[in-house]
């Protein structure tokens, strides 16, 4: 054993590298590296980065209702929520600013576990590279509003559970106030039709 | 094809000669080399870096910088537009003229050196009788801007950098110089010319690199080549998790990129320097331009080099050391004893007795540097 | 010779008096260790200078300059190596501050 | 080939310095260093024997020191008794080194092993080719170190180191007589060479000087073939590893005291008296050792007692002037103990005992070594055809033809002493039954069975060249060595078979080992018995006659109780007076202090006062800065440049 | 042709002599030392051009390569590992430049009347025949054997000496 042969072994090892990195392919010890712009990698489904909030069929009918849970469960306190009041001056269950400063934001998802409204979860977005930072990653309510179909697209298995769980909250709902209508019309001899109504 | 360069320089000389007076013509004889040296110098760094960067990527299974340009060949350049147009840093309280000249004084030597290197036959800039002392002398004054540098940055990781790198050039200079020695010896010269020319037998394959002292000579004059231009392995004055950059940490811009040149371009001469003496220079089978040999063993040299970048761990300061004198020095003193045996011996005695010596002292040294542990001794018959 | 031998003589003489210069004024150790290295080498200026002027032997200057260039190496190698032993007791380098045999 | 003799010992010796030097690196390849290099010189000293056979002695020499007007030469020598005992060395040391790469093999100091070996076969190899005393004596002295090297080669054991030390010293006592043996040779007949002897021992005939100088020598052989009364050392020598008992201490290294006797040969025969007590000493020797090795115990020991027996009989034979004789046992011992003491080591490898009454009924786990010794056993005794049976009886025969009835008798009580412990030694350890149910004996590797096989066949052929079968072939060969010619009829007597002898020799070997079987296998109650109706006898056998004993009184204690006086006069005496002596100086320098306190430092002060006073005044000039001394002699050397140039 | 070429090289020459002279006086003047010491590596690679001009290329390299590469280098180590150096608080100088000075000025104008009043006896231009390289190796094994030789004796105690001197613990 001459002294020095365990460094030819390794010196054989890079050039065994650098050669196959010519003729091999990437699961053969090649080149492996993915040339982003151009090529990219599929997403995986629980990537998550920056937060957005979750519309359902149409902007204005956002399903954030300005509680301020996010905004006080966030670590680096990036949220900042001002509820909307009608002209009366009664508030409404609706942001009037709901801004994310995305430069703060260090992606913890605290916001998401937190929201009992199902309205803000965790995008998938990572090209958000700007040259303003100041303006351009404050992300205002309308740059952080996506709507439901898109939150579907991105996170399947997520969104097909919150959508099972709130369709059955809806169904509770209108099944008491069913209930409600029918207590309501409890003179009427048609108890037994008002369970099924909203099945029909 | 072989003297297209020395053709191209007497016809602009032609040229010239039409209607500029003789003196004026010597001038511009040395201009004309000049300005090919200073321009191969920068271009032969920018095009190293970019050949570091692939090589080594390719060797960790990347790519490289691919983007500018096809391949990246504009990277070099889009990298010294961006060092250009970057600022540049002085530190508040240091030594403002010095901190200035180191990065203009260290490119000096590197480009001096290419004075001597025989690029290609009658290819040499300038044909010194004393070309290997040149090369040595001038190469050894590099420890001078390195010191300003360290010292002008009033940093101490500069300053520890510094030292590092003194302490290592000096160690391997002396084994550097002592492993050309046997070739210096046998050629009786020390002309790179000459030494060039006394490897042209077996049609330009007869280098010294082919013979047992050579070898050795060669393996340790690169190994300490490697060592005397801080190159990894033995970059432990740059090691960044020690000591930030080294002597250059307060350095930006255009004068980081002039040392980062300088490094670069020690790496080509030592390597054209180590072909000259071991590899035959520009020698070799006809049918390439003997200028085109010399650049691919070079190449081949430097691409080692960047080998061993993307092999090798960095060595410890005690290592190092103790590899330049514990190990190559006494190595180089065993070679010098062994080229005068192959000098003075004929036949297989010479070759083989060579060989022998050569493995002999090798691993003798290497013995002698192990430590002694003995065996725990085992009683069978006594009680 | 291209310039006259006198010049090179009278560099020669320049070198030297700067150098006796620097050996009286300076107070650090290493700036007088300097000034003696300028010394020698005005000497050996001057004997290269007339080894190709007017010796017999022409080598024989340039022998004698390698001479004294390997000297003057010895002598910085031992003159630092007491610099550095005499600051690591006294702390200093500075010639009038050495009194350690001063009465 | 034969003028490649000189080169004979250097292979082992380059063997030796490759191990000693290189043995960490050689680590277990020492022994196939050292066995191809005495393979190297038994391939070298086979033709050369061949070449002797058919063509006479062998010698070369050159010149090596002047001593005045003597010069002293130094060569090789190689005649018929070199030959016998180069023969026996190359082989039983080759056969030997074999079997120690198997016994040492876990020894963590294996290539030492190998090194010590290969060094002492070069000193013996040298030590057969020699042709004059001095660097026969050097030989000798290398051995005796290479003796006491392996002797305490465990030397982690003190009982080994002891032996070593005691093996070195004793047999040191004997090297200073043969030394000055020797200068008392080279001042009487002013030669060493051993082929001029005849010569010189013809120039000194019956001159005291002679018997003088052969006893001396003789002295070397008492000591080194460990003979009465310097044979303690040789049965504490066998704590060493068995290999270097069997090579060293049986076959060659002892031997080479009688060799020494036989090369002297001339000397003696020409000093009545010195070989009267030469056969005197051998005699009491073989005898004494029988004796002892009665009642031993250990395996080893008895061996050791049994090979200073059969030392005293060659002893004796060469004594009588049984020169082919003693020099023909030589041969025929070196075999079959050799083969005993390797047999030995076997057992001992195999049940990791020395002692005999742990041993028995071994003969059915270890086939081969049992088989074997039994065979040198047979051969030690004496039974024909095997080996020691014409060996023996040639000593026998000697005796009986010099009319000495004292030292025949004695040799053939000895000779059924022989056979009977020999036998005892047999019985109790192979045959019988296990007496100790622990030992879990274990028959040893082949590396270490084929040379005990080899050896048998030496021990049952060797006698062979010297019977009546071959036409007396040995003798004759010998003959034909130092005494050319006319000696040899002088021994006519020896080739001849007589009736007497051989019955007598008969006797003594059934004798022994039928009364062993009586005793060990038959009756195995009756020794006990016996030892006590013989209980003075059987008390002196079991202590060894007391040796160790004596001597601790004889020597020891008094030097102890010297050294102790001795002491005490150098604390008492001396000690006393250079107190005495110091007190004395105290008192006079005191009134010497006064004298320089008061007077001489009043001068010196006034003297430094003065100087005091006058250097303030100087001290100006002085100011302690380097660089104003420097700029006062610039100055000075521009004035006086100045002034030159003036001129 | 070659006057012309000459007027430039003797103008080069004086050049390097001028340059040398006052990176001499730099190195003696400047308080800083480090300074001083990058000026005295200026003198000597002026004085290495002097040598060239004297057709001492071994020589003049030799010279780099002792001084700038290892002298110097060692001296700067020496500066660095020696500290309050760059203190500027510190004076670097005594108070003994001015009759330094003077004595400096009276010894160079003696020297200077020595100088000229000499007759040299200078041989005439290219009679002085080239030394090279392989003269230098030969006279120094030959002629100049023993001084080579002592001084190889005396590097090697000089080294082993400043080892000792500058140990740290003691050997």
């Amino acid at each position: 054993m001459i002294f020095g042969s365990g460094i030819l072994k390794g010196m054989l090892v890079t050039l065994k590298n650098f050669t196959s990195s010519y003729f091999k392919g990437p699961d053969e010890g090649g080149l492996f590296t993915v040339q982003y712009p151009e090529k990219r990698l599929p997403e995986k489904e629980n990537f998550r980065n920056f937060p957005f909030l979750v519309f359902d069929n149409t902007p204005d009918n956002l399903r954030c209702v300005a509680c301020d849970i996010c905004a006080k469960e966030c670590p680096p306190k990036c949220i900042y929520i001002v509820r909307e009041f009608d002209k009366e001056g009664r508030p409404l269950k609706r942001p009037a600013t709901f801004d994310i400063d995305l430069t703060v934001c260090m992606n913890c998802g605290f916001c998401e576990e937190a929201c009992p409204f199902d309205a803000i979860y965790m995008d998938h977005d990572f090209e958000i590279a700007n040259a303003d930072r100041h303006d351009k990653l404050l992300y205002h309510k309308d740059d952080l509003l996506k709507s439901n179909e898109y939150f579907r697209k991105i996170r399947p298995t997520n969104a097909s559970a919150v959508d099972a769980r709130r369709h059955e909250a809806e169904e509770k709902k209108k099944a008491a106030a069913a209930a409600v209508a029918a207590k309501a019309a409890a003179p009427k001899p048609t108890p037994p039709a008002a369970p099924n109504s909203p099945a029909a | 094809m072989d003297q297209i360069f020395v053709t191209l320089k007497s016809g602009i000389l032609d040229q010239l000669g039409r209607f500029l007076p003789d003196w004026a013509l010597v001038v511009h004889s040395v201009l004309i080399s000049i300005t090919a040296i200073a321009i191969l110098g920068p271009v032969t760094m920018m095009y190293l870096t970019l050949l570091e960067r692939k090589v080594v990527g390719r060797m960790q299974n990347r790519p490289g910088p691919n983007r500018v340009g096809k391949w990246g060949v504009l990277q070099p350049i889009a990298d010294g537009i961006k060092m250009l147009t970057k600022e540049d840093i002085v530190p508040l309280r240091a030594d403002g003229v010095l901190h200035f000249l180191a990065p203009v004084l260290i490119v000096m030597p590197a480009l001096l050196v290419f004075a001597v290197i025989p690029f290609g036959r009658n290819m040499t800039p300038v044909n010194l009788n004393i070309g290997f002392l040149y090369f040595i002398a001038v190469s050894s004054t590099s420890a001078i801007p390195i010191f300003m540098a360290s010292w002008g940055s009033r940093n101490k990781y500069a300053l520890l950098g510094g030292m590092r790198v003194i302490a290592q050039m000096i160690s391997y200079e002396v084994p550097m110089v002592l492993a050309a020695v046997p070739v210096l010896m046998l050629t009786g010269s020390l002309s790179t010319n000459d030494i060039v020319t006394a490897q042209s037998g077996w049609g330009g394959l007869q280098w010294f690199a082919l013979t047992p002292w050579g070898f050795a000579g060669f393996i340790i004059f690169f190994l300490c080549g490697v060592a005397e231009c801080n190159r990894s392995p033995f970059d432990l004055a740059e090691a960044e998790s020690e000591i930030i950059a080294g002597f250059h940490t307060e350095y930006s811009g255009m004068k980081f990129a002039l040392f980062y040149m300088a490094e670069f371009m020690n790496s080509f001469t030592v390597s054209a320097i180590c072909t000259t003496l071991f590899l035959g220079g520009w020698q070799g089978p006809g049918f390439l331009p003997s200028w085109l040999w010399f650049f691919l063993k070079t190449y081949s040299l430097i691409f080692v080099m960047i080998w061993f970048r993307g092999t090798l761990p960095r060595f410890r300061i005690d290592q190092l050391m103790g590899l330049a004198w514990k190990l190559l020095l006494p190595m180089t003193l065993a070679n010098i004893l062994i080229a005068g045996f192959w000098h003075f011996t004929h036949g297989w005695i010479k070759i083989a007795g060579s060989i022998a010596l050569v493995i002999a002292s090798y691993e003798g040294l290497v013995r002698l540097n192990q430590r002694y542990t003995p065996e725990k001794r085992v009683y069978t018959f006594a009680e | 010779m291209i310039i006259p031998l006198e010049h090179y003589l009278i560099f020669g003489a320049v070198l030297f008096t700067i150098g006796i210069y620097g050996i009286l004024v300076r107070r650090n150790i290493i700036g007088i260790l300097i000034s003696i290295e300028m010394i020698l080498n005005a000497v050996n200026v001057n004997l290269v200078a007339f080894s190709r002027s007017t010796s017999a032997s022409p080598e024989t200057g340039q022998i004698f300059a390698i001479f004294v260039i390997a000297l003057a190496a010895a002598a910085a190698v031992v003159g630092l190596a007491l610099v550095l032993a005499l600051f690591r007791v006294r702390k200093t380098v500075l010639t009038d501050e050495i009194t350690l045999l001063k009465w | 080939m034969i003028h490649y003799t000189p080169y004979i010992p250097l292979f082992p010796f380059i063997a030796f310095v490759i191990n000693i030097l290189f043995g960490r690196y050689v680590r277990k390849g020492a022994a196939l260093i050292s066995i191809a290099a005495s393979l190297a010189a038994c391939a070298v000293a086979l033709p050369a024997i061949a070449y002797v056979v058919h063509h006479g002695a062998y010698s070369v020499q050159t010149e090596w020191l002047l001593l005045g007007k003597k010069t002293l030469s130094f060569g090789v020598l190689l005649d018929p008794l070199g030959c016998v005992l180069l023969f026996v060395v190359t082989l039983i040391g080759t056969l030997i080194q074999v079997y120690s790469a198997g016994y040492m093999h876990d020894d963590a100091h294996f290539s030492r092993f190998f090194a010590y070996v290969s060094l002492f076969m070069a000193a013996m190899l040298t030590l057969v080719i020699a042709n004059n005393y001095l660097l026969f004596f050097m030989a000798w002295e290398v051995m005796g170190l290479c003796s006491y090297l392996l002797i305490g080669f465990w030397s982690e054991k003190n009982s080994a180191a002891d032996a070593g030390r005691k093996a070195f010293l004793t047999t040191r006592v004997g090297d200073i007589g043969f030394f000055i043996g020797i200068m008392t040779l080279f001042a009487g007949a002013g030669t060493l060479n051993f082929a001029d002897l005849g010569h010189a021992a013809h120039l000194m005939e019956n001159t005291p000087l002679l018997t003088a100088a052969a006893l001396l020598i003789f002295c070397g052989t008492v000591g080194k073939s460990a003979q009465f009364p310097l044979h303690v050392w040789l049965p504490d020598a066998m704590e060493g590893p068995t290999p270097v008992s069997a090579l060293i201490h049986a076959a060659t290294m002892v031997a080479a005291g009688v060799f020494l006797i036989a090369r002297s040969f001339p000397l003696f025969e020409a000093a009545p008296d010195a070989m009267q007590t030469v056969a005197v000493i051998g005699t009491m020797t073989a005898f004494m050792a029988a004796f002892i090795a009665l009642s031993a115990t250990d395996i080893k020991k008895v061996l050791a007692y049994s090979t200073i027996s059969q030392l005293g009989y060659m002893v004796a034979a060469l004594g009588l002037g049984g020169f082919a004789a003693g020099t023909f046992h030589l041969m025929t011992h070196a075999f079959f103990k050799a083969l005993l003491f390797l047999g030995a080591g076997s057992v001992i490898h195999g049940c990791h005992t020395q002692d005999l009454r742990e041993m028995g009924g071994l003969f059915g786990k270890m086939k081969h070594t049992a088989a074997t010794f039994v065979l040198a056993s047979l051969a030690i005794a004496g039974v024909p055809p095997l080996s020691g049976f014409w060996s023996k009886d040639e000593i026998l025969a000697a005796a009986y033809t010099a009319h000495n009835p004292v030292i025949y008798w004695t040799l053939a009580l000895t000779a059924l002493m022989t056979s009977f412990y020999m036998f005892r030694l047999v019985f109790m350890a192979f045959f019988g039954k296990p007496r100790n149910p622990k030992i879990h004996a274990h028959e040893s590797p082949a590396v270490m069975t084929v040379p005990l096989w080899l050896l048998a066949i030496g021990a049952v052929l060797a006698g062979i060249p010297g019977s009546p079968f071959m036409h007396h072939w040995f003798q004759n060969f010998l003959a034909g060595g130092v005494h050319a010619g006319g000696h040899a009829a002088g021994h006519g007597s020896e080739h001849v078979i007589i009736p007497f002898v051989v019955a007598t020799s008969l006797a003594a070997a059934f004798g022994g080992i039928i009364s062993a079987w009586f005793l060990y296998l038959k009756n195995p109650g009756l020794p006990a018995i016996i030892s006590r109706v013989f209980r003075p006898l059987y008390t002196a056998s079991l202590n060894k006659l007391w040796f160790d004993e004596i001597y601790t009184i004889l020597f020891i204690r008094p030097f102890g109780a010297m050294s102790r006086a001795l002491y005490r006069i150098d604390e008492q005496v001396i000690d006393y007076l250079v107190n005495k002596t110091g007190l004395a100086t105290a008192r006079t320098s005191r009134i010497k202090g006064w004298i320089d306190k008061h007077i001489v430092d009043g001068l010196v002060n006034l003297t430094g006062w003065t100087v005091q006073l006058a250097s303030a005044l100087v001290r100006l000039l002085q100011t302690g800065y380097l660089q104003h001394y420097v700029l006062i002699a610039f100055l000075g050397t521009i004035v006086l440049f100045f002034i030159e140039l003036r001129k | 042709m070659i006057s012309e070429m000459q007027t430039g090289i003797q103008i080069g020459i004086y050049l390097v002599m001028a340059l040398s002279v006052f990176a001499a006086l730099a190195a003696v003047n400047l308080p800083n030392i480090f300074h001083a010491a990058l000026a005295f590596i200026g003198t000597l690679l002026g004085i290495a051009g002097i040598f060239i001009s004297l057709r001492a290329d071994f020589l003049a390299l030799a010279h780099i390569l002792i001084y700038v590469g290892a002298v110097m280098t060692l001296v700067i180590f020496a500066i660095m590992l020696t500290q309050r150096l760059s203190d500027p608080n510190v004076r670097q100088h005594n108070n003994l430049s001015a009759p330094a000075f003077l004595g400096g000025l009276a010894f160079l104008t003696l020297m200077a009347k020595l100088i000229y009043t000499t007759p040299w006896p200078v041989k005439a231009a290219g009679t002085v025949p080239h030394v090279s390289v392989m003269d230098l190796g030969q006279a120094l094994m030959t002629t100049y054997v023993f001084p080579f030789e002592v001084i190889s004796v005396v590097l090697i105690s000089a080294l082993l000496g400043a080892i000792v001197i500058a140990k740290k613990d003691p050997l």
